[in-house]
């Protein structure tokens, strides 16, 4: 196990650094940074200017190689449009975006597993079909009309919940609901899947013969197997709100970093959003090990290999 | 005298092997230095319980995987280093799953003429008329011809599978458990039609097979295998009446017959399979041998050939002969 | 010979496996029509999709408010008096063209890269799964939205962008489904007659690879279509006065409160065509699937 | 009559299929006393696995049992409440299966789900449970039988994991046991093991002991009866010398000489074999099931076929008179 997670561990650190690469090289690569920061009318000596300011004009690896090391050291730069580091402005969202897709998964969750467990116990009976049909027809709602929808329902037509901003606990409903929403249909489809697996495997037909009840078949010895792959899906899925809270916030809203990144890319303050691709794809980079380390922790059969 | 069709020196296979994405590699010998021979027209047994090498053998004959030493010859050629379409000519599988052996996307008549068309012989319609004459052969009729495997019973998808590995006239066959995923009515027949077409058509087969009744009525000789070794070699008669390998002798001695009254054999052999990752020092049987003296786990027996047509890889094969 | 052959059960031929999927035939029938739509939209629209006529500005649809609605003005006007019904047909096919062209592009990267993992394994696998992480650790919006800044909004952007960033899905499915398939004893034969690598990946493999290719294909046009919707929802894809969905959506949001059928009814159209999508995808890997051993 | 423990009259097993009904099962009688090895050997999809299967009352989702009488120590199982069946299997009937590597859980550990059926089923505490299962694996030959309670299935081989399947069985002291192909996916030499380990409990303990196998051989070995069945039906049933000996069914007869014997079996001759292959079973029929494939079939053989019994018990469903 321990072995494992070194390993595990050096293929994150591999996959950090490649991220940060592209984080680092998207933005320099796919057009003239100089000049998307000056802006489309800027005479060329501003361009030039903003080059030199900047050390656009250096080598790649060389900017690179700098960038890189003080993002190392927690310095990522400083904001073009606001008078603080990017470190600085990233900490200071960073607290709503998490407890934004924290309240998001456990939503999508508590819809999703016991779907999926009812699904596929209830095998192509009506309740099979119902949850069928609620996941794929969240899956085909583009999540910014669905946020949409709920603000005019939700927060226009009946005032239940704010419907934008960031202040207290209640402004944070409606996005969770429509970020956990969209996390919901792919967790279900998973565990119903993986129960569906399980309760034909042949050790459910030796629990029935050692005649356990159902409940016992069921949960001891079906949903234990199929869960562990839906663990590591959530986690992946939490890093996947991370980055899918763009839009989310952006409707609402609400002062995180998706909404940050949003803001960034409008106004063209490059050092914060390349700030934000390294810190999200790092997050990911740590949650999808955490999920392998879980997942093996959770298998008997590579927790206990040698 | 002429050489033998098939020639098997010296091979050995290791794998390097992960138990997990991230466990450390460790070398798996899945078969350990074996050398054996075919004469042209005549069926080689190899007999062994699973994990003892015989299939990994039986893919290097077929060129679908390399030695990582030795090399085996066919008709006097490196199998290893031969173009796939010149080695094709020569040997060809049959495969025991005959469910997972035929491709289900293809009707028979397109996969018994597939070798044609990969080797660009023939029209089309010459195609058609050796697939015709092929299916005639294995026992099928033409109606069999536009039917997917699907529609298909387990030993009708195995003769298909027989059809496929003849049509090219190879002079040796691999047959790779043919008939293990059978029902024994349906065996019967297919070990038949083999036979038949062996005496009829010329041909040599490496008859594979954990089943030591099906492997001496249908070999004129037999190697038992054991953890990457050949234990015990010799014509079927000589090893059936005096068996002159511990192992052998179990295996034997573990062939339950249909005839009531008999009982279960005694037990032979103490312990279980050992981890091929870790196998005994010495002679690799000796931990669940009865005859086992301390010789036996520091010395490896070789496969003697001293005592003639009938070699044994075990240091009291003379004792038992007698 | 001796031997006789056994009988041959009756070829079971199933008709009824296309169109004895309801909801096959209704994602098929839908998606065909607005296929028709997009193709046929000069024809089909009754209006320019971007001529302004300033005095019919925010005419509601007749189901809405039949009485400030224009008969002349099926699905109602826009902001800027442009008829909604022809923009929404205008609309599908820019959904069309990103979605069927991203999957496109991103279908031939992942399927290369899957297909190669899982059949030559080791180190091809190694890099291949590197890859694949690499590419999942990247936020998707995030990434497109800072391109498109970069670069410019345009048709062939989000498209090449979106193609180069969703094709994660098919090399995983493509590569364990390759591995499956590598085992089995026919893709061994398949060496054993002669047959070149190239011969076995394209006769041998990918003809049973087929079902999963279309279902993520068809999972990955419907995503393209999302993001492209979700993108120019955000001001950063298919640039104005392109009639997108998502940027109907976007367009018609200061307006939320009074007239919140304009955000409805371009959703509705992105739910109906991806719904579509999915299905049909369903629907195809149900009737293709090789039967099963039974 | 011999007073059996497990009386099985007419049982039939129906599945519901695209094409109409699967008669998996037709009409199949089987009766086992105490003490008793009755082996049900037949070819794949003759129907033997569903009917030991229906027996546990474990038969998949869909299919239909029915049966004239099903009963067990005097019990009628036809009729008994879920709770009822639940409360008997893993107890009093017990079951193993073939594939040892995929009938433990891999979740949990060998104690856990030894201990499952002696806690579930009231007969102990933990503490009981776990000597009762130290006990058990001493007995089925399993060494350092306290250290193996905390490890997981794949740390066993497949001879290993298969004596834990038959630990657990015991776990509860069942009087009938049920094996379901219990060493068709073991290697020779450890199916050898496996039946004398299973021959030797069922001495000790007085087991009723169902062993359904497709292998003659195995059959040969341990049966004190045989119930032959083929396209669903049990075609020959008796004492296992008089079905070896004296087969009087076509099938049994023929099944026989497909088998090659070392040193028997005369070499470079064509074994014998069955022609043809097994009828569908949708739909139904009223004939005998094997007058396609047999070489004695006539006209009468269209009809419905009696069951006849000669005075040892010995019972085949065939119109033909025993010769010899």
């Amino acid at each position: 196990m321990l072995r494992f997670a070194l390993r595990r561990a050096l293929l994150a650190l591999a996959v950090g650094l490649a991220v940060s690469a592209i984080a680092f090289l998207l933005l320099r690569v796919s057009g003239d940074l100089a000049a998307a920061i000056a802006g489309e009318d800027a005479p060329a000596a501003e361009v030039e200017r903003i080059r030199a300011q900047f050390g656009l004009d250096r080598p790649l690896l060389v900017q690179y190689a700098e960038w890189l090391g003080r993002a190392l050291l927690g310095d990522l730069g400083r904001s073009l449009f606001y008078p603080q580091s990017v470190s600085a402005l990233i900490l200071d969202r960073l607290p709503n975006t998490a407890l934004l897709a924290t309240l998001g998964l456990l939503l999508a969750l508590l819809i999703s597993i016991p779907l999926g467990v009812a699904a596929a116990i209830g095998r192509n009976t009506w309740v099979d079909r119902l949850a069928l049909g609620l996941a794929v027809l969240g899956q085909a709602m583009p999540n910014f009309w669905f946020a949409l929808l709920l603000i005019i329902v939700f927060g226009l037509m009946l005032q239940w919940a704010p419907i934008s901003g960031s202040e207290g606990f209640a402004s944070f409903i409606l996005p969770a609901v429509a970020l956990g929403w969209f996390s919901a249909p792919v967790l279900m489809r998973l565990t119903r899947a993986g129960m569906v697996e399980v309760l034909s495997a042949d050790y459910i037909r030796t629990a029935h013969a050692k005649g356990l009840p159902v409940r016992t078949v069921l949960f001891k010895h079906a949903l234990r197997n199929a869960i562990v792959p839906v663990v590591a899906l959530a986690s992946v899925q939490f890093g996947n709100m991370l980055s899918g809270s763009v839009v989310i916030e952006t409707v609402f809203a609400l002062q995180g970093i998706g909404y940050l990144a949003w803001e960034s890319i409008s106004r063209r303050d490059f050092p914060v959003v390349q700030g934000i691709l390294l810190v999200v794809a790092l997050f990911y980079v740590v949650l999808t090990m955490v999920a392998d380390l879980l997942n093996a922790w959770l298998d008997p059969r590579i927790r206990r290999a040698a | 005298m002429t050489a033998p069709l098939l020639q098997i020196r010296d091979v050995v296979r290791r794998f390097g092997v992960r138990r997990g994405v991230f466990a450390p590699r460790r070398t798996l010998t899945a078969v350990a230095g074996v050398s054996l021979d075919l004469p042209r027209g005549e069926v080689l047994g190899l007999v062994g319980e699973s994990g003892c090498g015989k299939s990994t053998l039986a893919r290097i004959v077929l060129g679908l995987d390399k030695p990582t030493e030795g090399e085996v010859l066919i008709d006097g050629r490196p199998v290893a280093s031969l173009h796939r379409l010149e080695r094709s000519r020569l040997v060809q599988p049959v495969f025991q799953d005959p469910y997972s052996s035929l491709n289900p996307r293809r009707s028979v008549e397109a996969i018994i003429g597939q070798p044609l068309l990969v080797h660009g012989e023939g029209t089309p319609a010459e195609r058609r008329d050796r697939v015709a004459e092929m299916l005639g052969l294995v026992g099928l009729g033409p109606r069999h011809a536009a039917a997917y495997p699907s529609q298909l019973s387990g030993g009708q998808r195995q003769r298909v599978a027989i059809a496929r590995a003849l049509i090219l006239r190879p002079a040796l066959v691999v047959c790779d458990e043919p008939t293990s995923a059978l029902d024994v009515s349906v065996q019967a027949q297919i070990l038949n039609l083999l036979m038949e077409l062996r005496a009829r058509l010329g041909l040599s087969y490496l008859f594979i097979s954990h089943n030591l009744a099906v492997v001496q009525l249908v070999a004129s000789r037999v190697a038992v295998m054991y953890l990457g070794r050949v234990v015990e070699e010799g014509d079927p008669e000589t090893v059936l009446r005096t068996p002159a390998h511990p192992y052998t002798r179990a295996l034997l001695a573990s062939v339950l017959q249909p005839r009531p009254g008999r009982g279960l054999p005694d037990p032979q052999l103490a312990g279980s399979f050992p981890n091929p990752l870790e196998p005994p020092s010495g002679c690799a049987f000796h931990p669940r041998c009865p005859l086992a003296v301390p010789r036996c786990a520091a010395e490896r027996p070789g496969l003697d050939p001293a005592t003639g047509e009938h070699r044994a890889a075990c240091h009291f094969a003379a004792l038992a002969e007698t | 010979m001796s031997v006789t052959a056994p009988s041959l059960p009756a070829v079971r031929r199933r008709p009824g496996r296309w169109l004895g999927n309801p909801g096959f035939v209704v994602a098929a029938v839908v998606l065909g029509a607005i296929l028709l739509m997009a193709v046929l939209a000069p024809l089909v629209a009754p209006f320019d999709p971007y001529e302004q006529v300033l005095d019919r500005r925010m005419l509601p649809p007749g189901f809405v408010d039949a009485e400030r609605a224009s008969p002349a003005h099926l699905l109602g006007t826009d902001n800027l008096g442009r008829d909604y019904l022809s923009r929404l047909i205008y609309g599908a096919r820019i959904s069309l063209l990103i979605g069927f062209f991203t999957m496109l592009v991103s279908g031939v990267i992942g399927t290369v890269l899957g297909v190669a993992a899982g059949y030559f394994g080791g180190r091809v696998d190694a890099v291949v799964s590197f890859l694949v992480t690499t590419r999942l650790s990247l936020p998707v919006v995030m990434v497109a939205l800072a391109v498109v800044a970069v670069v410019g909004g345009s048709l062939q952007v989000v498209v090449l962008v979106l193609g180069l960033l969703l094709w994660d899905r098919f090399a995983v499915v493509m590569r364990s489904a390759t591995m499956q398939l590598r085992g089995l004893d026919y893709v061994l034969a398949a060496r054993a007659i002669g047959s070149s690598t190239p011969r076995i990946l394209l006769t041998e493999l990918l003809p049973n690879l087929a079902s999963s290719l279309v279902v993520v294909a068809s999972y990955e046009m419907a995503q393209a279509i999302l993001l492209e919707a979700a993108l120019s929802f955000l001001g950063l894809g298919v640039q104005p006065p392109l009639p997108s969905w998502g940027l109907m959506v976007a367009e018609a949001r200061e307006f939320m409160l009074f007239e919140p059928w304009m955000i409805v009814l371009p959703g509705i159209a992105i739910c109906v065509l991806v719904l579509a999508i999915n299905l049909l995808g369903d629907g195809i890997r149900d009737a293709t699937a090789p039967e099963g051993r039974a | 009559m011999r007073q059996a423990l497990l009386d099985v009259r007419r049982l039939s097993v129906r599945i519901p299929v695209e094409a109409g009904t699967l008669h998996a099962v037709r009409d199949a009688s089987l009766a086992i006393g105490r003490g008793e090895t009755l082996c049900v050997v037949g070819e794949s999809g003759c129907g033997k696995s569903l009917t030991s299967l229906a027996i546990m009352g474990l038969l998949p989702p869909g299919a239909v049992r029915s049966a004239e009488l099903l009963s067990f120590d005097g019990e009628d199982l036809l009729r008994a409440p879920r709770s009822r069946m639940r409360a008997l299997r893993g107890n009093r009937m017990a079951m193993i299966f073939q594939e040892p590597m995929t009938s433990l859980n891999p979740a949990w550990t060998i104690g856990e789900q030894l201990a499952e059926p002696f806690l579930h089923h009231g007969k102990g505490d933990r503490r009981q449970a776990r000597d009762r299962a130290v006990e058990l694996l001493e007995r089925v030959g399993i060494t350092a039988a306290a250290s193996r309670l905390v490890q997981y299935p794949h740390e066993l081989s497949g001879g290993l994991r298969q004596r834990v399947m038959i630990a657990m069985a015991l776990m509860c002291g069942p009087e009938l046991l049920l094996a379901d192909e219990p060493t068709t996916a073991l290697d020779v030499t450890i199916q050898a093991e496996i039946l004398r380990l299973l021959a030797r409990l069922q001495r000790e303990m007085g087991l009723a002991l169902l062993l359904v196998t497709h292998d003659l051989g195995v059959v040969a070995a341990v049966a004190t009866r045989v119930a032959v069945m083929y396209a669903g039906e049990v075609v020959e049933e008796g004492p296992a010398e008089a079905v070896f000996g004296a087969p009087r069914h076509p099938y049994t007869q023929g099944l026989l000489r497909c088998i090659p014997i070392p040193g028997e079996t005369p070499r470079g001759q064509p074994l014998g074999t069955i022609p043809g292959s097994v009828p569908s079973l949708v739909g139904g029929f009223e004939s005998c099931a094997f007058r396609d494939r047999c070489p004695h079939a006539r006209a009468a053989c269209a009809e419905p076929v009696a069951e006849r019994m000669d005075a040892a018990g010995h019972r085949w469903r065939c119109i033909l008179e025993p010769s010899g």
